[in-house]
């Protein structure tokens, strides 16, 4: 049970019924003032931590792309924080947490509002959150899933139309999806699994991310004669950066989706979360190792994302072998995955949809597999994936579309081929030459 | 007067600078540039696909002399910028119609 | 009620009365021994973040200046925290928190001192932190001061003059004026408010540098025949990187401003500073986009900076529609300032002064406008932005001017033509040539 | 007393006799569920601080070396992380605190495995933290002493040789040497103190990397005709950056190690660290612009680790004035280390030799000479120093050796002179030249 | 012989490679430049005041060829380099004096 | 037509940028070199051990000009890159047997 009849009822004028539906966390009138202010602060830790994930997404991106777009980059993911934030705010939270609903789409009214008498602080959600921080730490992560199309359709999208894209992505499609299950929504009634977002979140974003990389089409020159070219990351230094950080972003992003300072689910999170982690590492060394015959640094970057992302759906269900296993796997699949969508002539610069789409359908349906709850079953699972797939993917495709048809998605072969910084920015990322101001 | 160029290996630098200063060069500049040649760069994987890498990282000296040190230098740079292996470099000499060193306006041989 | 009434009485024998004095927190003699630990860790969690903030202008400041000067930002930066965190252990702690005191100026002597009984633990603050944790935290807010100024003098200053101004600024004028509120001063007595230091820090800082840019004037070029030459920053991931780690430390800048780790407050100060500096984002790229035809990043970098300003001072005591409102004014404000103070020809690399010092001001006010608590009154916030501005400016002023005419403040026309790097410190920021050591 | 007894009886059946043999600590009975939930919050906040380290390492050790061996470095201190956790889950965590042995060497059995009962909970160490808080956070420190290494054999070691050498030195002989004191060995029953490791962590991996630097030899063209020929890092703001985030990690990696969330200690912890980190920043500062003339970046980086591990022996246990000498005179050590080992013709690129290996050794006298606690005697201390060293480089010499013997240790002439990236990665770290894909 | 060099935009290195490869040019030398000319750079604004971005990225090609191949150079050059728009880049021809490959102290024609 | 290289200080650009614009220069192509010469570059210290700086960064230009702009040109130069310390650099001069404007095609004089 995650974020769903914590959050079902807070419009209700007596939130303290609240305590009478929750049996399985403690009744909120027995949550001390001292446990309530402990389990909100971890949420405001693993809030500020999901934060610093946007930094890694910038870092990751930038590094992995050429220099000529770097300033573009990096802009687009400073906007789409607070375009995330905001939206979030504006009708996001509303929308993926309703209350009471059909399960399929509700909407809780614009705006936020501190629901009355004391459910806003203690009473809000059991002791574990106030209202507030459910709201800020939710908002952190709903604009991760724009960012991580921001990577697969870097270095030739549209500034304005991906900033259109985003906010109609992030502030109507994910939370929306997003309520069938966090929300308390159908797949949450039908038992899907999902507790900290391989599909609510990465599979989100990574269906975005194919959609629109269809519809754009590869980088120029990325596929000539038959020929897969590579195009160079300009700086691992940068991308090393952000795949650090997302790392440590994702001690907030499992740690914090315990919803609570829960000490033993949540030490077993970190648990699971490092040691997948580790392992994707370790399996996309061996696999690049052995297929390209040297190891590929952008490779094992990939190969401990793919290992996060695997693990989310599960961390708090799986035992420690089996997050190495699902680690393990996720490491091996990131690197073939890489090399399908290449072969597909899908061209995504920074390994997204191995990342988050592959890998969060693998961490996905990983929960049935493995998961020490015999409620959480591998058909289910599988419902939920192709649900979301299908609704995002679609969603996704349809709004990149009606972009290509009018704003336009795609900046003018030129301007691709002299960079974006220029022609979108008027200024280039790096300015080191010393004839500039000597 | 004479301009020598010479692309080497950039690990070969030191070394040549060297064998410069002892017959007597006290001026050169260098650049980075990229060589193409029989040296054909390896192919490697980036990311499950092959690339070749067919520019390497060379330095290229430009050295200015007088027509008589020319021999001199070309032969300097042939022992200290020689490894004996593909990838070496090239050493092109051309004529220079004048030379003039700012600081003080001096043209010619005095200019070096 | 802020850092005031639990510091004025350590020195007082008996430290338990201390709980008589502060009728809306908790008794010290109420508050459980969990509460105090809880407390406690989350003031040294924003002790962290705020210690990382002075990586983040390290990087900030180095992006948005040229690379001939990076290693001399950095070794400034690095010193700073230094110089911040001994001299507050010296002298600065006991003249800003003197205890009882004139309300002007007041020192409780060198050096820390623990409390005498268990006024050193649960019995200092009311049970919100320990008397090493309250230094620990008030020290680390101590160096921001003065590495304000370090941007805006970049690329021109003297080493040496430098490091010793910031030690006189730091050691002596910051914690003299924040006695003035955060000691218990005469404008904390008129009801000044300034929650985490729109004024006290950014203010205070931001005086600073203006009274140090204008005795030593503008970089070389960047004013010729009366035409503004825009020197571009050198690295935009290092800028972009920056911002987001000074956003991050906010957390803790104003979460730990709280001073407890009370669930309310803090949760609302995380929403109220996100949303301030996705605003200010949103509003900068938008003024930037209208102004120069073109989305400046660096500007909508200083834009989440402004808005993170506007909202120091109020964050605790705004709505959240009202910090989205500061957050957008403080992001159209500043692209208007760094423009302004171009045609001023005071010359400030970082846009520290539009940051720091505008919308340090912008936010004070802010408070007298927007904040909840009718007590807040815009003509003391004037009051306060003004004695502030008078002081803090004067002061660094002489200083400076005392330093221009004994060490010097500047730098020779060579040493800044060829770069500082390598004349202060023997060895270039980048040293990538393939020629030096091959 | 530090990890010992926690630790030494987890394998016992019935672990709430626990309570009775810490009587320094609460009881567990007597430990509240609320002090529970924030100790253990507060170490797994330590634990994500000790992670972002291995970000602070490899952006160190990449900043001070050549840019043509970037992307290796930045490689190894990826995998470092990844088989540092996998191996302490597979063994190490069992050979560094066995339960009950002879004090020399002990193995509770591979893997992990939670203890039954409620002493995988509160139970499990007096209330301090959950079983799998505890190994994550001790995993984090393991591969902390291989990366040591990483610096200091950089830009000629061959990747695969290395990769052995860390996988068995983190597996075996860190966790063996460890059990001695942090187990409950027999230097802990000596009295030896080392609160965070000084001697444990840095020391430990500070003579592996001595051992190893000495069988490896210099890089080719450090040492020439009897001079020492500087090689010059190739990033200042990287390297920057990584001792940022090391002193930010440092807070995790001391403060951790009080084990619990404990006011007091933690943040006296806190104030220790930073002020020995900051004299040493000064200390470095002054020393090498008196001896080298020019204030060297490079040197108060280094002064900032070295206060650091100066420190991290006796943070908890020496006064704050002791902290600060024992950071000034860290910083006067590191200065001349360095340079004793550039004229001992032992080519360590980072400083690793003199931050770790030197100043932990120092540190961990310190303890000797300042503690506030009788116990602490100088002579154990020294023995202590004594017994890690001899092992440490023995150990990792001889492992060294043998692979030196087998597979080779160092990458071939031309692979130094050419750069490791192009040959063991096939990829440079920069890839900025407009030619490679326009 | 002749030194061949051409300023060319960035990314039309790939295709004049391939042109060149084509008329059986095996060596070659490149480096980044910043090229000043009729393609006026564009006005930007940078944090609100304006400038001129006066020097465009270019790419100089440098290729010693015979007598005999450098029309045909030239040639190759400027069909595969051309955009048609300004700013496609210039191409200087030099005589060169001499050239020697270092790793084989050959001199002349078979040096190139 | 000749080809006038020059080696200047890095902050002299502007200035030079400007003279030769005033001369009716209007093309020019430069890149970033390391020059060795009088001007020894001072020695450092780098974490406790000297070392010299060698290679000191300087801007290189290179102006295609017809026969009679040649001594205007240099004479620009001289005046506008001086600064009368010691490394303000080279001029070089070398004839150069076409010149040929890829965007058209002209050659000689008028594709410059
Ligand atoms: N025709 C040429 N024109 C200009 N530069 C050349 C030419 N041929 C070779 N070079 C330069 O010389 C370098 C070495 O040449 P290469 O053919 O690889 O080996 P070798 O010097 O052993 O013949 C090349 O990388 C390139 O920089
Ligand atoms: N006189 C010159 N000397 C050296 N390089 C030149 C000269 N004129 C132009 N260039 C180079 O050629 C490039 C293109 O020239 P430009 O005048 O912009 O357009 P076009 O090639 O269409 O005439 C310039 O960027 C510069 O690098
Ligand atoms: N013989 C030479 N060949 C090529 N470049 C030279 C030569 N002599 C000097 N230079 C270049 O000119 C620059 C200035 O020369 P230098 O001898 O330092 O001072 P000056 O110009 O005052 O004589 C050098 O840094 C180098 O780039």
């Amino acid at each position: 049970m995650k974020k769903t009849s914590l959050f079902s009822y807070f419009a209700l004028p007596v939130a303290l019924v609240l305590s009478l539906m929750a049996p399985e966390s403690a009744m909120a009138a027995g949550v001390s003032h001292e446990l309530f202010t402990v389990n909100n602060t971890w949420m405001l830790v693993a809030t500020f931590l999901v934060f610093i994930m946007h930094l890694g997404f910038a870092a990751l991106e930038s590094g992995l792309t050429r220099s000529k777009n770097t300033t573009n980059i990096l802009f687009k993911n400073t906007a789409i924080v607070a375009i995330g934030l905001l939206t979030y705010a504006l009708c996001g939270f509303n929308l993926m947490y309703p209350g009471d609903f059909n399960g399929w789409i509700g909407f809780a009214g614009l705006g936020l509002s501190l629901p009355a008498g004391d459910a806003g602080l203690i009473g809000y959600a059991d002791g574990n959150y106030t209202y507030y921080t459910d709201f800020i730490f939710q908002a952190m992560f709903a604009a991760t899933a724009a960012t991580i199309v921001s990577g697969a359709v870097a270095e030739r999208v549209k500034l304005s139309s991906f900033l259109v894209f985003s906010t109609v992505f992030v502030a109507i499609v994910y939370p929306i999806v997003g309520s069938w299950k966090w929300g308390g929504g159908w797949l949450d009634k039908m038992g899907f699994y999902d507790f900290a977002g391989s599909t609510l979140v990465h599979g989100v974003g990574g269906w975005g991310a194919l959609a629109c990389v269809i519809v754009l089409g590869p980088r120029l020159g990325k596929y000539e004669n038959g020929q897969i070219r590579p195009i160079l990351g300009h700086s691992m230094p940068l991308a090393t950066v952000g795949v650090f950080l997302l790392w440590l972003g994702w001690f907030g992003f499992n740690g914090g989706s315990v919803l609570s300072a829960d000490p033993g689910a949540v030490s077993l999170v970190f648990v699971t979360t490092s040691l997948a982690a580790a392992a994707g590492v370790i399996a996309s060394m061996v696999t690049s190792w052995a297929v390209q015959k040297k190891p590929d640094l952008s490779m094992i970057l990939n190969g401990s994302l793919a290992g996060l992302v695997g693990i989310t759906a599960g961390s708090d269900t799986v035992s420690v072998t089996a997050s190495i296993i699902i680690g393990l796997i996720a490491g091996v699949i990131v690197v073939f995955s890489v090399m399908f969508f290449d072969k597909m002539k899908i061209d995504d610069p920074v390994g997204a949809l191995s990342v988050h789409l592959v890998c969060g359908i693998w961490g996905t349906l990983a929960v049935g597999i493995f998961s020490t709850n015999p409620d959480h079953k591998l058909w289910v699972q599988l419902v939920g994936v192709i649900a979301y797939g299908a609704t995002s993917f679609a969603a996704a495709f349809a709004i990149f579309l009606a972009l290509k048809g009018t704003m336009g998605v795609r900046v003018s072969e030129q301007e691709e081929m002299e960079g974006l910084d220029m022609h979108e920015h008027g200024i280039a990322a790096y300015n080191g030459f010393q004839t500039t101001n000597q | 007067m004479k301009k020598v160029e010479a692309i080497i290996k950039p690990f070969k630098l030191e070394e040549v600078k060297k064998a410069l200063s002892e017959i007597g060069i006290v001026g050169m500049t260098i650049s980075e540039v990229k060589g193409f040649g029989r040296q054909k760069g390896h192919k490697e994987h980036y990311r499950g696909a092959e690339y070749a890498i067919e520019f390497v990282p060379k330095i290229k000296l430009e050295i200015a002399v007088s027509d008589g040190d020319a021999e001199k230098v070309v032969e300097a740079l042939l022992t200290s910028a020689k490894t004996g292996s593909i990838g070496d470099g090239k050493i092109f000499v051309t004529s220079l119609t004048e030379v003039v060193r700012i600081r003080t306006g001096e043209m010619g041989e005095s200019a070096l």
